[in-house]
């Protein structure tokens, strides 16, 4: 579904990625991750388009669309729910869900997706008019994640969905990224710093260190790996 | 060392707002003392020599006219400057030439206070007190109007200054002034003013304002039923006075310079000329002070011999019925020109002569 | 640009200043006259940057402050300065370039007040209707001549004062900016609401960024008034603190060195483009538009931040 | 009654181009400084334009009127999604204040161009009479044709911007990318055509203003947009600036205001700063203009 | 010391309809250690606000140091000695690290544009001084080789970090801290438990502290209030809060609970 080959990525002077690849497999769901400033945040903006590659490719289906606008990619079946939320903050909340399906004519689909929406959120109805904008932050986060699942992408990219958002929900909010991964059979890449909770429901693992990809496997090994349990996973 | 240009031509400088919002006028009288200098040069120059003209640009802005005449003085070595239009800005440009000893011409200012910044300082047209007293008089003479409102342009020095001096003595011949609105030139709505001034039931209105504005504003007036005749100043004079202003101009009666109908040759010759250099333009007012200000200096340096500053600025006051495009002009001990004024009235889309103020009657 | 720097600069400016105006009898006096403008543009742009650049709150209002002290400090040597012998000439054109600062500063007070309350394009629009209403009063203002404003104005504005103020300007701004005192400018700008959780008072620093440029802009208002030697309200529109913003934004946001940079090109390039003539100031506007194109970071600023949120 | 009159045809112009200034600012939140001499394209594309098209539609009626708007709109239009690729555009991913100066430089290409004598030159040039002359007398108030037809084409597009605003998947869009470009790319829109399309309408409603404020001056020169622009600037602000209804209730009280104070014998050469000290007044009390919303903030 | 360093009595306030803070009653003593915790819109943001008078309550008071804060606007509080980190980071972007450390020293000293203006030895004795507080400071929190970076380019977890030195530069005697883990992995979050309680100790400070990490609150935390809908429904020592069904309920959730 997504593979990435090479890719480098910085800001200015800095290099923020020097030449990761890694791949995605269709239905799967991958996690990335990595410290603070590994460059995980960098590599989603990379494939969703909101950053240029300086090196590498970004193939979508096979397809190669490093050059495509982010906005194409959104035709093409992605959808990214970015790091620091960017909620539209002066629209209120069922606009923000409706922008999410700017792209889509099915009325019907989009019905049946808000509902679907609201079923994991159910904040998100009761506050349905409300301002984006004046949401606490666990509410944006919300938001945010609804956002992009309204696009009904083939492909989604989710940046720290568990930031802000409280033990509970959180909970319910991966059996619900698990859910919609077997039921509608989405390819999800996942950034996560509760890299526990993430390689629990992941298929496969990247871990990232200052812009290189240290280690690769499939997430229960990766679990079991020591470096990884005392990095990433607070030692226990 | 000589003064004068590489060639030996003699540099005479010229700033005016050849940009801006007042462009319009700049460019008449730029237009026309190009036009002086062309025939000047066509006939062999002055001294034998030919005469460099170095025009810029103040874009109207204030704040530009003192680097301009700084920049011909000292760059390009101007033995004397002809310029501006605009009161405000002459008045920046004099000091200068007053500080460098450059005798400094100016062909429309009309405020008073102009060639009072020093002895290099002259003018080719008459001063507001005069052209105010003349259409008082004319008003309460020849019109025998009793009831006159007043609409002047706050931004312009000239409308107010000739504002004043017509309500001074219009209200000494015994007129009432019944109601006093402004606007700001270069506005395109007038007819709040309008309004208000139809509500207080003048028999006329007096208007000192540029043809541009003018035009509008009787327009205007006309729109909104107010269908007295309008009185105005020499910022009238333009054909483009009833291009713009159409049918509404007609009747309304404005004062200005001599003109080619009351019998001045030279005046007829220059109509014609500037016809034929500028693609069949009519000259203005400006147009014509323009040409006055560079034949006036010529006359001078031609008379004193050289280009000395002191040489020229002492034949410069001593300049005595000199024949023009607008007349006869003569320098007074102010340095202000003492012309006769005449008086014309718009009919049938044609400046029509009415009648001639001669500068004896001015009122003080 | 570190404090050090800033002192070096103003003694380097003050001695360049000395060492033009003792020579100046012998100097072309366009060019004096050209670069004395110059001066008086750096001031107004540095001090506008202050407010803009440093504070973050858009201005449109320089063009009247500079008007108020223009018209007092021009007022005052009219008056007075018949009736004091030439050895206090120096002392009475300084203390009316004081005295039009601090009218000046007066009216910055008033418009920095409101600005605790209005943010982005509303303070811009106030600002803009302040300065305006200014040009208005001046404009009726038979005290200072209306509509022709005032004339006959001693020739004081040497190149010496225009540069020595310059200079004094730059070393003013820059003092206060890079201080931990004036570090509140900029956080002021970056982040109003962090800012006064940190205990900065945001109204205090911005009222004070009113109140110094619009100080400075004053004074070269004086400047302006006796190197041109006449005034009128025209001269002090809108279109005059467009000028003064743009040489800011061009000069980069925030960056003294930029802006005073800016300042001189933008002063220096028009009487370069004399030779065009008529298209002068066509050529003037592309000659903007290019420059923003290829440098949009500001004159002297690194491409830096680019790409981010 | 007439001062009524005259103020709301006034303040309909004013109206008329503030909408311009809100539309493009409430998308790409900044001034476009180029509007006013937009509008003053405009009156000069109408100034060509109509002649030309008196022989289809007969002199001075509606017909002839609504074409020479028409035109002019498209040709405006075109110059104005032109002005966007080649001036805003680079500057996309940049500060506001940095195209502000891009436009600030548009600007003045504009004036000193069409200043130019191979352009336009600088003399005011008599605008065609595109309506009958004949005036519309109307409760002891003498109205003019164009007067009567500002207030109603001004209310006419209010109407129909706001439907676009708020009602189509395009005004969802605008809405979008006003406030973060990078999410609503995000969300499938293409930020350039969104913005190519504000910029075109902006310019558009500015060469409807443009001309329908030359049918009542009946004189237009190359630096007419200056003043207009700068009060219907102010009064898109004062509305509450990129609200569609605040810009027309702010050009509505400017023009207003202007009238009553212009026509006040007295005071009318303080007119300009009593109509602005009253924005001052305006803004103090209600620091986000007469409709505007506080753009919330949470911490 | 009887008196409490905050106190917080019948404290609501309401946006429109919604009542975002409801009744609240919170005291946090001289030197206590406390969590807030509830689910996501609960109104613990919006309690910060109240405290640090970016809001005013529609009903009910906030006392500082036994004083009534009413109508004192943020910089004020600050002054008296309350700082506090953003749930969204709000650093001030155009600066350095050190400065928007810097930045936040100077309420503290008297010496405004006097000094600005004129570098005594004096001033630069005091610049120096502020510099080396900074400098120590952002030590403690391991950030001091990025003194020079500009703030807005450090990863997110340190941008966290250097919001909470910006807070303590204020010199405050209670601090709050609005999910200051957010955005850190594990082993950073454990290590900034660790921080939190260094500086408590070192600076003799109060905490108020936000967190949706369990592991973090229950190791810093001595005592903790739980808001749900606005209201507090409970409050005790971190044991009793886990043990709390009510809190399971509506927060914890069954396997945090058990974990
Ligand atoms: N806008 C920017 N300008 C400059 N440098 C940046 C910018 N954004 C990120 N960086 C740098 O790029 C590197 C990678 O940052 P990135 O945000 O991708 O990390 P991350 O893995 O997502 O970290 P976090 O866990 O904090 O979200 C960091 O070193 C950071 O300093
Ligand atoms: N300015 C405001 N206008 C309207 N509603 C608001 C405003 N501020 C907060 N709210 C609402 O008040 C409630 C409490 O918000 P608050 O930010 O305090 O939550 P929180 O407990 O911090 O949540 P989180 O853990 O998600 O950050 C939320 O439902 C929010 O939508
Ligand atoms: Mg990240
Ligand atoms: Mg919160």
């Amino acid at each position: 579904m997504l593979e990435v080959r090479d890719l480098e990525v910085g800001y200015g002077a800095i290099t923020a990625l020097h030449g990761i690849s890694l791949k995605v497999e269709t239905g799967r769901i991958v996690t990335l991750i990595g410290a603070n400033g590994a460059g995980k945040t960098t590599t989603l903006r990379a494939i969703s388009g909101l950053l240029r590659a300086r090196r590498g490719q970004v193939l979508l289906e096979g397809l190669d669309v490093t050059r495509c606008a982010a906005h194409e990619l959104v035709a093409r079946g992605l959808a990214h729910s970015p790091e620091g939320r960017m909620v539209f903050a002066n629209l209120s909340v069922i606009e923000n869900l409706r922008m999410g399906a700017y792209l889509r004519r099915d009325a019907e689909g989009v019905k049946r997706d808000l509902e679907f929406v609201y079923g994991v959120f159910p904040r998100l109805q009761e506050r349905l008019w409300q301002q984006a904008g004046t949401l606490s932050g666990g509410e944006q986060q919300m938001l945010a994640i609804g956002r992009a699942l309204m696009s009904r992408p083939k492909c989604l990219l989710l940046d720290e969905p568990s930031l802000g958002i409280a033990p509970k929900l959180v909970q319910t909010i991966f059996q619900k990224i698990v859910e919609i991964n077997r039921q509608l059979g989405l390819t999800i890449l996942l950034v996560e710093q509760s890299a526990h909770m993430a390689l629990e429901i992941s298929h496969y693992g990247y871990v990232l260190e200052t812009g290189r990809i240290l280690l690769e496997d499939r997430a229960e090994v990766l679990r079991t790996n020591a470096r990884v349990r005392e990095a990433y996973l607070g030692g226990g | 060392q000589k003064p004068g240009g590489a060639d030996g031509a003699i540099v005479v400088g010229e700033f005016a707002s050849l940009t801006g919002k007042e462009a319009t006028f700049g460019m008449s009288s730029h237009e026309g003392t190009q036009l002086a200098v062309e025939q000047i040069n066509a006939e062999g120059g002055v001294l034998g020599r030919p005469i460099k003209l170095v025009t810029e640009d103040n874009q109207s802005k204030a704040g530009e006219s003192a680097t301009v005449v700084s920049k011909m003085i000292s760059r390009d070595g101007a033995v004397a400057i002809l310029g501006e239009v605009a009161s405000s800005r002459s008045l920046e440009g004099a000091p200068i030439c007053q500080e460098n000893r450059v005798p400094m011409i100016s062909p429309a200012s009309t405020n008073p206070k102009v060639t009072r910044i020093g002895n290099y300082i002259f003018r080719v047209c008459f001063i507001d007190p005069f052209q105010g007293t003349v259409m008082a008089n004319f008003a309460t003479q020849k019109l025998k109007l009793r009831r006159v409102a007043v609409l002047t342009d706050v931004k312009s020095d000239y409308s107010k200054g000739l504002a004043k001096f017509f309500e001074q003595s219009f209200a000494e011949s015994g007129g009432e002034v019944c109601a006093r609105l402004d606007f700001n030139g270069g506005d395109k709505d007038f007819k709040a003013q309008l309004t208000t001034i139809k509500g207080s039931n003048p028999e006329a209105v007096f208007l000192p304002g540029y043809y541009t504005d003018t035009a509008l504003i009787c327009r205007q007036a006309k729109e909104v039923g107010l269908e007295v005749p309008f009185l105005g100043g020499d910022g009238w004079e333009s054909e483009e006075l009833v291009k713009i202003g159409k049918e509404a101009m007609e009747g309304h009666y404005f004062s200005t310079h001599y003109t080619p109908e009351a019998g001045s040759p030279k005046g007829a010759k220059f109509v014609e000329d500037y016809k034929k250099r500028y693609s069949g333009k009519t000259p203005d007012t400006m147009a014509a002070l323009g040409f006055d200000s560079a034949l006036v200096l010529v006359e001078a340096i031609r008379q004193a011999g050289t280009t000395e500053g002191s040489a020229v600025r002492e034949k410069l006051a001593q300049i005595k019925d000199f024949e023009g495009a607008t007349g006869r002009t003569t320098i007074n001990g102010d340095r202000d020109a003492t012309k006769s004024a005449v008086v014309m009235q718009i009919k049938g889309g044609k400046f029509q002569y009415v009648d001639t103020v001669k500068p004896q009657s001015k009122a003080p | 640009m570190r404090l050090g720097g800033a002192r070096r600069w103003l003694v380097l400016a003050l001695l360049v200043a000395a060492a033009v105006s003792a020579g100046s009898g012998v100097m072309n006096r366009y060019y004096l006259g050209v670069a004395s403008e110059v001066g008086i543009n750096v001031i107004l742009a540095v001090s506008l940057n202050l407010i803009n650049g440093y504070t973050g709150q858009f201005s449109l209002g320089h063009g009247g402050f500079m008007a108020v002290g223009a018209y007092v400090a021009a007022k005052m040597t009219l008056v007075f300065g018949e009736q004091v012998g030439a050895a206090f000439q120096p002392l009475l054109f300084a203390g009316a370039l004081v005295a039009g600062g601090g009218a000046a500063a007066l009216a910055g007070l008033a418009v920095g007040v409101p600005s605790l309350r209005l943010r982005g394009d509303y303070l811009a629009v106030v600002t803009l209707c302040f300065g305006e209403i200014i040009r208005v009063v001046f404009q009726n203002s038979a005290f200072f001549g209306a509509a022709t404003g005032l004339s006959g104005i001693a020739p004081w504005t040497t190149f010496g004062w225009s540069w020595g103020v310059a200079a004094l300007t730059v070393y003013v701004v820059l003092a206060l900016v890079h201080s931990t005192y004036g570090r509140g400018f900029l956080a002021v700008n970056d982040d109003e609401i962090a800012a006064s959780a940190m205990g900065l008072n945001p109204l205090k620093y911005k009222v004070t960024a009113f109140l110094v440029g619009a100080f400075f802009a004053g004074v070269a208002g004086g400047l302006f008034a006796h190197m041109k030697r006449a005034i009128n309200p025209e001269g002090f529109n809108f279109m005059r603190s467009i000028d003064v913003v743009v040489m800011v934004i061009l000069g980069g946001m925030g960056n003294t060195a930029g802006v005073v940079a800016a300042a001189v090109l933008l002063t220096v390039l028009p009487e370069l483009l004399r030779g065009f003539s008529d298209c002068r100031m066509i050529a003037y506007s592309l000659l903007i538009i290019v420059l923003m194109l290829l440098r949009p970071q500001g004159l002297f600023r690194r491409s830096g931040k680019g790409g981010g949120l | 009654m007439q001062q009524l009159v005259n103020g709301l045809a006034l303040g309909s112009i004013y109206a008329l181009i503030a909408l311009g200034y809100t539309m493009v600012y409430g998308v790409l939140r900044f001034i476009n400084f180029a509007h006013a001499d937009l509008l003053m394209l405009g009156a000069y594309a109408g100034y060509f334009v109509a002649p030309a098209l008196a022989p289809v539609f007969g002199e001075a009626s509606y017909g002839l009127l609504a074409a020479t708007v028409f035109l002019a709109a498209v040709a405006c239009a075109g110059v104005g999604a032109g002005i966007e690729y080649l001036a805003y555009r680079p500057l996309r991913n940049r500060p506001k204040l940095t195209v502000l100066i891009t436009a600030i430089g548009v600007s003045l290409l504009m004036e000193f161009g069409c200043q130019h004598p191979a352009v336009f030159g600088a003399k005011t040039r008599p605008f065609p009479q595109l309506l009958p002359a004949e005036q519309i007398h109307f409760l002891g108030a003498t109205v003019s044709r164009v007067d009567m037809v500002i207030p109603l084409v001004t209310c006419g597009l209010l109407m129909g911007l706001w439907w676009l605003v708020q009602r189509t998947r395009m005004g969802m869009a605008m809405r979008a990318v006003s406030f973060n470009q990078q999410a609503a790319a995000l969300m499938g829109v293409n930020n350039n055509r969104v913005i190519s399309f504000t910029f075109a309408l902006g310019s558009a409603l500015a060469a409807v203003a443009g001309v329908l404020y030359s049918v009542r001056a009946s004189g237009i020169d190359p630096l007419m947009g200056i003043r207009p622009g700068l009060i219907a600037f102010s009064a898109a602000v004062v509305g509450g600036i990129g609200d569609l209804a605040g810009a027309v209730l702010g050009g509505l009280l400017l023009g207003m205001l202007e009238t009553y104070v212009g026509g006040l014998p007295g005071v009318s050469n303080y007119r300009d700063a009593i109509s602005f000290g009253m924005l001052v007044v305006i803004l103090l009390v209600r620091p986000s203009g007469l409709l505007g919303r506080a753009q919330v903030e949470k911490v | 010391m009887s008196e409490k360093l905050l106190q917080l009595d019948a404290v609501t306030i309401r946006f429109g309809g919604l009542t975002a803070v409801s009744e609240v009653d919170l005291s946090i003593g001289h030197g206590e250690l406390v969590g807030l915790i509830g689910p996501n819109g609960a109104g613990k943001t919006t309690m910060f606000n109240l405290i640090t008078g970016v809001y005013q309550p529609t009903s009910g008071q906030v006392l500082f140091g036994g004083r009534g804060l009413l109508g004192l606007r943020p910089h004020h509080r600050t002054r008296m000695g309350m700082a506090r980190t953003f749930q969204n980071i709000r650093l001030f972007g155009s600066m350095s690290v050190l400065d928007n450390v810097r930045a936040a020293m100077q309420l503290h000293r008297r010496d405004g544009w006097r000094q600005a203006l004129w570098r005594g030895n004096q001033a630069r004795e005091s610049e120096r001084g502020v510099e080396s507080k900074a400098r120590e400071l952002l030590a403690i929190f391991g950030l001091e080789e990025r003194c020079q970076e500009n703030a807005l380019g450090l990863p997110y977890g340190e941008q966290r970090r250097l919001e909470i030195v910006r807070a303590l530069a204020t010199s405050p005697r209670l601090l709050l801290l609005d999910e200051p883990a957010a955005g850190m992995n594990p082993t950073e979050k454990v290590e900034l438990a660790r921080l939190i309680r260094l500086v408590q100790e070192r600076f003799k400070i109060s905490v108020l502290l936000v967190e949706h990490d369990m592991k973090v609150v229950m190791s810093v935390c001595e005592r903790i209030a739980v808001l749900d809908y606005g209201r507090k429904i409970a409050e005790g020592s971190p044991v009793e809060i886990r043990r709390n069904p009510n809190v399971i309920a509506a927060y914890l959730g069954q396997e945090v609970a058990d974990a």
